[in-house]
């Protein structure tokens, strides 16, 4: 029994699951939250797509700046966001991390240079061609990682971006999550062409398709590409293959898939397969795992503490934020 | 079939059901038309309104797009110019910022740079406003913006029957006609007649007559407006509703003829107050009705921010009953 | 420097290259800022006005763009994120409704959306206006839509001083700020004093003091504003033409002073009549100086159709001075 | 000596001739025209690329549509519009085809099924796919014929455009006439991929480039698609190799390319090219030129005439076809 996967330590592995970990079990507290109206508007749960995540984030450093979607609790959380912030967001309470403007889809981080959370398909993606470019006019040799769903892959923005990033060498770490569906939207039905790894690739920019189920795969592949746009300083592009477990968001009825097709994947999914393959090679035992459920229940236990705890900010304050300077 | 006869075959729909109806109407009627839009087919419309269709009507008729809000609208015009009935389902009026170029260089201008060759009957249909706790980027009321475009029709459906019959009336307009439905008025319900009455899409209509004070507004508002207009009855304040239901072109003349009356006005509009809707019909009552005036018209808006979360917070960016009933009762200082 | 000496070093530019001078000042004193935009480098600017400053300033700070104007934007808001100053050139409003949504989404929603965490210190520079004939897509007007949106700062500069002194204060900003430049500016010639002094955006000027109307104006329609008011002196109608510089926010007491002083109004704003600015600022005078009105508001816009291309209609189709005149002089019949 | 290039009567090569020389003299007569400023507003000059519009509209029919850009007075006179109402239209006359509404840019005739002259650029590619998607569910096998330059390919409309109509199947003919600058914009300075008609192909849509200076190669490309779109009706994709003689539009100073450069292509220009080869084998002799030309001249010389004796449309119509029925 090796006490290795393939240069993977026993402590990296269990650290990755307990990121994966930790998100799943926060987005089930969230549909919990949801349902009893402590948490409001859009919830889209990440379910079924933590490896990417996870993975990627162990890939950036501190100075690296991320952007992401609507689906993006599990990013800020892998980033390092303090959950309890994260969930006094969504409760809406002012000791959340964007004090209770942003909500789940709108999850900012300064402090980890977090830069979203945007609702708006493809929109974030200009957003990060221009933090690559400042990166770049300031020699800073940062890098952009950016993630959206393959659902953004048919909109303007999603080429436009790609061929300024191509065309400027510009160090963005372009991220597709491609879970199949946009919606209700199966892949085949948006895309004439849907090898999206190959669409990208028609921008001259090196791309590669990873299964974005396996957690291992992901952090190697981002930190390859890492490596190589710290190398040249220009884009790359990584399409992971995924699938979300859950509904598009809480209001979905799932007109569009067979529950079949979704169990199938749930077999497949990252944690239950990390566990089996951590347990097959001696990496993890019963008791480890019993001990990261405990630590992250108690984390999120806590977390909703502090944001049911939390206030409602005042009223007077709902100018607040629209400029920095105080208007007249 | 006389109004007995309909009125016995009266039932029970929401909003959603009663454009849902209209569009199974049109498909029906007119094989020229067709629905397109991310999302209408199988997951059955953002908002659930187009649900069944595809199953009746089948891939060719009910068509779902790839998120690409230009191109679909594009081609939406295309297709009008090309001898088809379309109406296009833009999911938000959000999401539309990413086609207004098409509505606003392409369908509104093409008759006239024409010089009159060509027409554009396509129909857009969006979901607009705010109050579901969708924050900043989905919970815009940007439908002034299209009302402010010669060579659009822009209406908003703030009734069930308007819901069930504007969509006919756009559909037999030569020109480009937009929709707008309010994110809040899906789960309305009401009755209705088996078959409706056709409406038309040129007027105003006075939603509750009253002596004292005019409130001028539509879509979404509008609840919120016969709302206030009760709690201002319980108070001894007579409030005409006026509900605008074509932005673009506005009726004039229902509007003044109204301020005549009751010589005091509110305006209640979801958009943000400078620029707004709002801005525009203070403006025409300036023009046209100032002398009618007693008292300076007030309007009830959207705060300048960009809409928040937190439900608190979104609560008091919009525009609620509370403020349109004190705007109604301020009017009364002066005078 | 103290006046005498300044005005010892006047001399004669056009409005074009008073916004040259002023790109070539925030680029030589400030290493975030960069120019970047559609044919800004080699090309010289689609209205010259980046000419020369590739040739200056190098590749890395004077980027010329594909044809995307959602990508360069965005990415001028990203960059501006990421501790840069952007200058973003949008050639000319029209274009500019392929970003709106990158503009009003993010540019104007990050700082609130965020908490305050994050400002987006972005300039973004366009050409709007007609008058040149360019025909329904070239020709629009559409500040008054930037000038709608919480989140955003709109500038026009409509003079020498202020073309060459807006761009400083916009970057000194912490906010999107948006300065649009009419077409019919850039050959405007003036004399500059050849260390300009700082302007503010905060304030609207009177740009011409007059007792007995008020003329409320911006932008290209400056010029015809004050052909108008010199016109109407020549009628014994002293005028008193009111710039108003900053579109959002607008300076509202400036206006009110001045329509407490002269108890008349005409705004001339060249956007089309319905929902154009010219609305909102009668919507203030309404809610704020409605009894210090001795007629009501009225309003010299453009007519509501996509600007025709003939030299006749388009020009029938803009305010004209005349118009001004005519609509100034009837505010006499009452009162 | 053959009396035949390539399978082409001598008849028909004096008409294609005969086309191209009427764009390029009537293009002339226009600059002259907007130094006179009889022509006002902006003029672009097709000048060099007239070989595109003359091979290309002699492959389609009178069913077909035609969309173009702002630099449309090629494809306008080539697909049969009549010459006195392009003038008229540019003089802003009630006789132009557009009764002066929409100028040089805004070309738009029922008759040939035109449907303009659009000024956004890449802003007529969505127009064409609908145009297309109403032919389709007509199942009335006609062809949209969409022209534009090589700058819209960077535009995202031109991305949503292709996915869809490849998406959909669609009888759409894509035509890039890659003249290489966007105004002052070379191409390698707005696109990673230069080579367009790869670019094409990464939507899954048959894609070619053809030399746009030889008027037989572009009229066999077009015809071959033509008849590949009505066979199974799905898109076609055609990049035309070109060059633009003139500056972009009267105002631009030409300061981004070499005056050798332009020398160069000139040389290469699609009607000295062809009255070489004709002459060379034959099919042409100076007599016909000459004929062709004093038959052009006429042609112009009553455009001209036609639209100096046009009329000004009363101001009293204003407003008309703003909307279809008159407002109350
Ligand atoms: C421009 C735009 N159009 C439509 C929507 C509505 N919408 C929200 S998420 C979504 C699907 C996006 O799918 P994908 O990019 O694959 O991401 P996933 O949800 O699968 O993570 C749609 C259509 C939107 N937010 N923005
Ligand atoms: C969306 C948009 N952005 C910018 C412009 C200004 N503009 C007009 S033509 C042009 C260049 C287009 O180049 P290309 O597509 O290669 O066509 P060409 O002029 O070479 O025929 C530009 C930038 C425009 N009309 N539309
Ligand atoms: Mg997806
Ligand atoms: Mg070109």
């Amino acid at each position: 029994m090796s006490t290795k996967i393939a240069g993977t330590t026993r402590e990296h592995a269990l650290e990755l699951l307990r990121d994966m970990l930790r998100i799943r079990r926060f987005e089930e507290k969230c549909a919990e939250l949801y349902s009893a109206t402590k948490i409001r508007g859009f919830l889209h749960l990440y379910i079924g797509q933590e490896a990417i995540a996870a993975g990627v984030m162990r890939a950036l450093e501190p100075r690296d700046a991320v952007v992401a979607t609507y689906r993006e609790h599990g990013h800020a959380l892998a980033r390092g966001i303090p959950m309890a912030t994260v969930m006094a967001e969504m409760y809406g309470k002012a000791e959340g991390c964007c004090r209770g403007r942003g909500g789940s889809m709108h999850i900012f981080d300064a402090a980890t240079r977090f830069y979203g959370g945007n609702a708006i398909v493809a929109g974030a993606l200009p957003l990060a061609v221009g933090l690559a470019l400042a990166e770049k006019l300031r020699s800073r040799n940062a890098v952009t990682a950016c993630f959206f769903g393959e659902g953004a892959v048919a909109e303007g923005e999603f080429h436009e971006s790609l061929n300024l990033a191509a065309l400027w060498k510009l160090p963005v770490l372009f991220l597709c999550e491609n879970n199949l569906y946009a919606m209700g939207t199966a892949l085949a039905r948006s895309e004439s062409e849907t090898h999206i790894a190959r669409k990208a690739q028609s921008y001259n920019l090196p791309a590669a398709t990873i299964d974005g189920m396996d957690v291992l795969a992901v952090e190697a592949a981002a930190a390859a590409a890492v490596e190589a746009i710290r190398g040249d300083g220009g884009p790359r592009f990584l399409e992971f293959a995924t699938y979300r477990f859950r509904p598009h968001s809480m209001f979905d009825a799932e007109l569009y898939r067979d529950k079949a097709e979704v169990e199938e994947w749930k077999k497949r999914g990252p944690i239950v397969t990390f566990v089996a393959k951590l347990k097959e090679t001696g990496l993890l035992r019963d008791a480890d795992l019993a001990s990261i459920e405990a630590e992250v229940e108690r984390e999120i236990a806590a977390a909703v503490e502090f944001a049911e705890n939390g206030t409602w900010e005042p009223l007077g304050d709902l100018s607040r934020d629209v400029y920095t300077r105080e208007m007249a | 079939m006389n109004a007995a006869a309909r009125s016995e075959t009266r039932r029970t729909l929401t909003y959603r059901e009663a454009i849902r109806e209209a569009l199974r109407e049109a498909l029906s009627n007119d094989p020229r038309v067709f629905l397109m839009g991310e999302d209408v087919g199988r997951y059955g419309g953002c908002y659930a309104v187009s649900k069944g269709l595809l199953a009746e009507f089948g891939e060719a008729r009910v068509r779902d797009t790839p998120l690409s809000e230009s191109a679909f609208v594009g081609a939406g015009i295309g297709a009008a110019l090309g001898g088809m009935r379309p109406i296009v389902e833009v999911m938000t009026v959000n999401f539309s910022l990413l086609c207004i170029d098409q509505i606003v260089n392409n369908a509104a201008t093409i008759r006239h740079m024409s010089g009159g060759q060509f027409s554009v009957p396509i129909v857009i249909r969006m979901a607009t406003g705010a109050g579901r706790q969708l924050a900043a980027q989905h919970s815009h009321s940007l439908e002034n913006w299209y009302a402010h475009v010669p060579g659009l029709r822009v209406v908003a459906p703030a009734t069930l029957a308007d819901a069930r019959g504007m969509l006919g009336a756009a559909l037999a307009d030569p020109d480009p006609v937009v929709i707008v439905e309010h994110v809040m008025l899906y789960n309305m319900q009401g009755e209705l007649d088996a078959e409706p009455a056709a409406v038309d899409i040129d007027h105003a209509a006075i939603r509750r007559p009253g002596r004292d004070v005019t409130l001028v507004t539509y879509g979404g508002s509008l609840p919120k407006t016969l709302a206030a207009a009760e709690t201002l009855a319980n108070q001894e304040i007579d409030a005409e509703v006026v509900d605008l239901r074509t932005l673009r072109p506005l009726d004039e003349s229902t509007i003044l003829e109204s301020v005549q009356r009751t010589r005091r006005v509110v305006i209640v509009d979801e958009g943000w107050r400078s620029g707004s809707l709002s801005a525009e019909i203070a403006a025409r009552i300036m023009e046209h009705g100032f002398y009618d005036l007693d008292a300076p018209v007030k309007r009830v808006c959207s705060a300048e921010v960009p809409i928040p979360y937190a439900q608190h917070l979104e609560a008091a960016a919009l525009p609620q009953p509370e403020q349109i009933v004190a705007a109604a009762k301020g009017l009364f200082g002066h005078g």
